[in-house]
């Protein structure tokens, strides 16, 4: 077997990593942690799967553990289940998370109702790449939280930096139940999210949000490239305005992190959730109503949401600017709520 | 045990001896006593959700589990069985107890309640209960018996599917994905000749079953599944091969539904001419016949392993209906390993969801 | 060809129908009209349909505008919507709404985008019976609005009467966009839903809300089997607490009908959303959203909701009456926002 | 025009007159040229989202559509393309100026800049384009032609899919039910041995294609896809048969994708030996040295089609980048058809949710 590809030593030689491999790393410290731990996708192999996420694997770990399917996702999402049925851990890779879809059935009809059924624990992980800015199109760009955030049984996480990349991708491995992870391709391999990582064994807990940003003035919620979007936008109503932004990457969505939510919203009065995904019925929904359940009597303003607007994802640049939440759109409406 | 020639004496046909023989007649009509007493149970309004029968293929799941190397220690084969496939459920040690359970519903049984029927799961006695979404089954399996080739398992895996499933795209991704990764699995066939109300032929453009196969490079047999013994002996001929390594292959057991899709269905759209003459290959009698005739039975010892399973179907049916069902708020359990559904607030002592 | 089934000439013949038999006589009354529109489903030829919807139609129409399909819900999916292209107007049966998910793909991707892309309109309608409270476990009693909710392009409805039943399944079948329609299996034969439909041939639009209780305490919002569940609630709250409760049947969830809903609000200042499907990820929160948006100003009391719980929907008689709401949670969280 | 014998001449090959065979060869060099010019203008940075190239495929898509009755008024017969099917794409009246405004996202562009690359329908031409999920236009296209039959309409519809195509489920439920419901439909299988970075023997474990038709009861050619007159003319039986009623068909083109999936993939995953022998079999150098062999065509009639397909693109590409792209708030058009997208409240002149 060949050695430790390159991409996955950075950390090891002090040096900083991406987002992407920061995924690399976590994905591959597991699979050298637990031999249980084995990976299934589309041109995983050779290639080292679209995004060269799993690059050099195939020759550390070999054919069985980093396997090559046939294009179809529903099959080998069902044969993951099955192999962790078994004792095994898979790990999925939907060579873009738009086409989780052919699985949507055996995910949410099988695999999220398996402990409940009574067939046991399905420690399974599906992760790929999501999210819009690539002029990918309709079918390159999706988020797909709202597929599945719905299925009870079903944990998603979606992680904005390369520590917290990492550390979700080991949780995730180790939880004993199926979780999906959104990687988004804006935030693969940006520069400014390079950062040398410790060197130990961490991991970041599954259902944690974290305060990226504290303020006493307003609550942004969000996660995925719109934590980078809301907290340059703090920057510029702090520099402004000398207004101030809490921004709250909730870093998994499902289980949601209603705590950290309810008790930002008690601090500031004040909510603003904002989401790449498309507006209706999207996540600032359910946190529009579980804050309304739990912190109705803090608000000081109607909870408001920022989000891309409900279309499928245009391909033209142009359009899939208008598409996509901006910095402007959040400044705009945070200073509406200061206001308020 | 594997299903190979017992110690207690010769094979007498298919490599079986006299008591492997009564065993699966004694299989066989378990099965149908235990059917026939579900179906007493839900006229008698006993069960809630829908009842199924597998009346005529009784020798396809029978004869096909027969063939397996089967255990209750979690190292022997595996099947995922279908609600046609309930003999070869109890054959692996599924108890006809937890069936009554399943479908009335009891705490007692294997789901406690939350899944019906023949869905349940069991992997030292390497049951995988299906779910109802058809074909998905096969994909689970391919993975199961994956991971049998990976970790160097002797064990193979037997998935059941109707005809109809054959039309599914879950069923082709599966069956695929075994094939390319020569996963050592064995896909039934249950070639029973409808789904629901629609014909084969609304379902699909071929002859045989076996023509499917090759679209996925695999071996496939085709056995009269009336008739236990050739069941038995090509779907071991399968079985064997998957378990030497050549991966993958599939049986098709022709047979006929010879009662509705479910309870609710009676199969006003059959052709009573038809039906009549696969009646007339019912595959208890056949069998029985067939033991009687070459002497490897006494009208005696059938009639004993007839009543003996009578017994047991009743005794597990009795248990059953006296257990009780479960608890409403069990419902909040097991969603996931590390926390189950809240209760809703509008059910707590103090409703008042700012202070829940 | 055969003559007229019974079981849709009962309008003609001024006797009362069944929510069922009102989606039969509108489904027969279009194909009347408009020779374009045909049938494809499973099992709903000969047998009529799981549900016998579609009772004696074959007869009448014929095998080509009555097709018994192979069991593959994408498949066939995916070609209606190609007969849709070339000028007919398709009505998809799912045997059971549970089985629209192998469908996700080609509905969310396909179909839900096609007029964006340039395809063209797709009428296109997708219907099938939904719901719990039948012992059908979780396969066959799931309430699917919100796996399509968030998907523009798609319209949704979900008749709670027989009249509004035949009206939206009218609208839905000349509607240019492909729409899906939920019917609650335990209203399809509900006694006490029968009513004499009036004989000329009227629809009702999609998108618009019904008042179907007036009060001035509280603004109910919901849809399908709950909103019975509510007006029973109501009538309690009436008669032991004279305290009146405005009931708001959705009718169609997608476009939803925010106008109704705020206009509702602004009057009793109080808002419960109540939903048969599960609580995280429900529409509950795209209105709380709504109305925080719109209304906030007008909420007295935080917007709450009753819904089922969390999980997948179970077997068990007593698991499955847990897992509902049921009409005591409506009156417990009415009285709670009553007294707030 | 149906591709029968024009009338200006004899047949000399394959029921084809010497400027049939010119049209085929121009039809060959145009699709190559566009996809170089394609190159190019990637390279110069015009183009956001992916490209693709069917170099070494040309005369697959070719032949296949050229065996087609192509009308431009919505009568004719119709084709799901690929982007390995682009040379069929141009030959049914889809413009080069429309290709290059769709990968330039160009506001004139068939979709206006909301889709990419041939992802693009015209339904008088009869291009129905594609989604990106595989295997999604057999279905669809099953549909399509099941309304020919129900309609009556002497009408053929071709869907192209790559070999990796076949795994889908949805490729298998749509061809199935294309065959259950005798649909006029030829499923052209392009075998060019890779999905992506995947070889064919890892997404199947069949020899050829053709063995998958059986599994479906349907008719299959098998066609070297290299040479466009075997194309023509497997396609050509395979759409008679459709049209005459005798239900779905599939046509197998054997070729080898010479170039990476997309411009990001410098394909070393490839056999370089392999490579090589396959670009001794360009379709275009073979076609022509045919046409000079025989004596249908000479060298200077063969320069002069290149130089017109060359002159043909290079207008519309330049056109093409001249154009404008779309206005942002374009994104808000055609979501229903009575209905758009809302506007976000933040970008209105009055940010008040409240009022707005
Ligand atoms: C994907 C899917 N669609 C529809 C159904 C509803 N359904 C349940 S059983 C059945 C017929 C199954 O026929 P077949 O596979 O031949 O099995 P059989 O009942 O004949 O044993 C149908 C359509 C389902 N369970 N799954
Ligand atoms: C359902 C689905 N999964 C994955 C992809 C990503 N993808 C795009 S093209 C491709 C390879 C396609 O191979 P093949 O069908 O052989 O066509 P070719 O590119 O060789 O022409 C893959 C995996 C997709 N488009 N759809
Ligand atoms: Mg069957
Ligand atoms: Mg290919």
């Amino acid at each position: 077997m060949g050695g430790k590809p390159d991409s996955v030593t950075k950390t090891e030689r002090r040096e900083p990593v991406t987002l992407l491999e920061a995924i690399s790393e976590g994905l591959f410290e597991e699979m050298e942690r637990d031999e249980r731990v084995f990976l299934m996708g589309e041109d995983i192999g050779v290639y080292g799967g679209a995004f060269k996420v799993t690059r050099g694997f195939l020759d550390h770990f070999g054919e069985e553990r980093v396997i090559d399917t046939p294009i179809s996702e529903g099959g080998f999402t069902g044969a993951a289940a099955g192999a962790a049925h078994m004792g095994l851990r898979p790990v999925v890779e939907m060579q873009f998370m738009d086409f989780i879809s052919p699985a949507y059935d055996v995910i949410t009809n099988y695999i999220a109702t398996s402990l409940y059924r009574g067939s046991g624990p399905l420690p399974l992980v599906i992760r790929g790449p999501v999210g819009g800015g690539n002029r990918g199109g309709p079918f390159h760009s999706q988020n797909v939280e709202m597929a599945f955030f719905h299925t009870p049984g079903l944990k998603i996480v979606y992680p904005s930096t390369a520590y917290d990349a990492k550390g979700l991708v080991k949780a995730a491995i180790r939880d004993d139940n199926p979780v999906i992870i959104e990687e988004h391709k804006g935030l693969y391999r940006a520069p400014f999210l390079r950062e040398v990582l410790p060197e130990d064994d961490y991991i970041v807990p599954l259902g944690k949000a974290n305060v990226v940003r504290e303020g006493s003035g307003l609550t942004v919620v969000t996660y995925g490239m719109m934590v980078h979007r809301s907290v340059e936008a703090a920057e510029v109503l702090h520099q402004e305005d000398g207004f101030e932004v809490e921004v709250l990457d909730l870093r998994t969505l499902s289980p949601l992190d209603d705590e950290a939510i309810v008790e930002s919203v008690k601090k500031t009065g004040r909510l603003l959730v904002v989401h790449e995904d498309t507006r209706t019925g999207g996540i600032a929904g359910e946190i529009a109503m579980r804050v309304s359940e739990k912190a109705f009597e803090w608000l000081d303003a109607p909870m408001l949401r920022v989000t891309a607007i409900d279309a499928p994802v245009p391909y033209a640049g142009a359009l899939e600017d208008y598409f996509l939440p901006q910095i402007e759109d959040i400044v705009t409406a945070a200073r509406y709520l200061a206001a308020y | 045990m594997p299903a190979t020639n017992s110690a207690d004496g010769t094979a007498l046909v298919a490599g079986l001896t006299e008591s492997q023989l009564h065993e699966l007649y004694y299989a066989l009509v378990r099965v149908r006593a235990a059917e026939e007493r579900l179906e007493l149970l839900h006229k008698q309004g006993h069960i809630g959700g829908g009842v199924y029968r597998s009346l005529g293929q009784e020798a396809g799941s029978v004869g096909a589990a027969y063939a397996l190397d089967r255990r209750s220690d979690g190292t022997g084969d595996i099947i995922a069985q279908t609600v046609r496939a309930c003999g070869a459920l109890f054959l692996m040690g599924g108890e006809p107890l937890d069936f009554f359970r399943q479908y009335l519903a009891r705490a007692t049984g294997p789901t406690g309640g939350k899944e019906a029927n023949v869905h349940w799961v069991d992997y030292r006695r390497g049951l995988v209960g299906p779910v109802s979404p058809l074909g998905t089954m096969v994909g689970v399996m391919a993975g199961i018996t994956l991971s049998f080739r990976l970790k160097q398992e002797p064990r193979v895996g037997l998935v059941f599917a109707g005809d109809g499933a054959t039309s599914t795209g879950a069923w082709h991704e599966g069956l695929n994905f075994a094939a390319v990764q020569r996963c050592p699995m064995v896909l039934m066939v249950e070639a029973n000749q409808w789904a629901f109300s629609t014909p084969t032929r609304k379902n699909t453009r071929l002859e045989s079953f076996t023509q499917k196969a090759a679209g996925y490079g695999l071996h496939a047999e085709s056995v009269d599944g009336t008739d236990v013994l050739d069941v038995y002996e090509g779907t071991k001929r399968a079985v064997d091969r998957a378990r030497a390594g050549e991966g993958a292959g599939m049986v098709e057991m022709r047979y006929y539904r010879l009662k509705g899709h479910a309870q609710h269905d009676n199969q006003e759209y059959v052709d009573p001419a038809e039906l009549k003459a696969w009646e007339e290959r019912d595959p208890i009698k056949r069998f029985g016949e067939r033991l009687l005739s070459e002497g490897w039975a006494t009208q005696k010892t059938l009639g004993a392993l007839k009543a003996r399973a009578e017994v047991e179907v009743s005794i597990a049916a009795e248990q059953a209906v006296g257990e009780p069902i479960p608890d409403g708020v069990q419902a909040l359990d097991a969603v996931y390993t590390d926390r189950g559904a809240k209760t809703p607030w509008t059910r707590l002592e103090t409703p008042d969801p700012i202070q829940a």
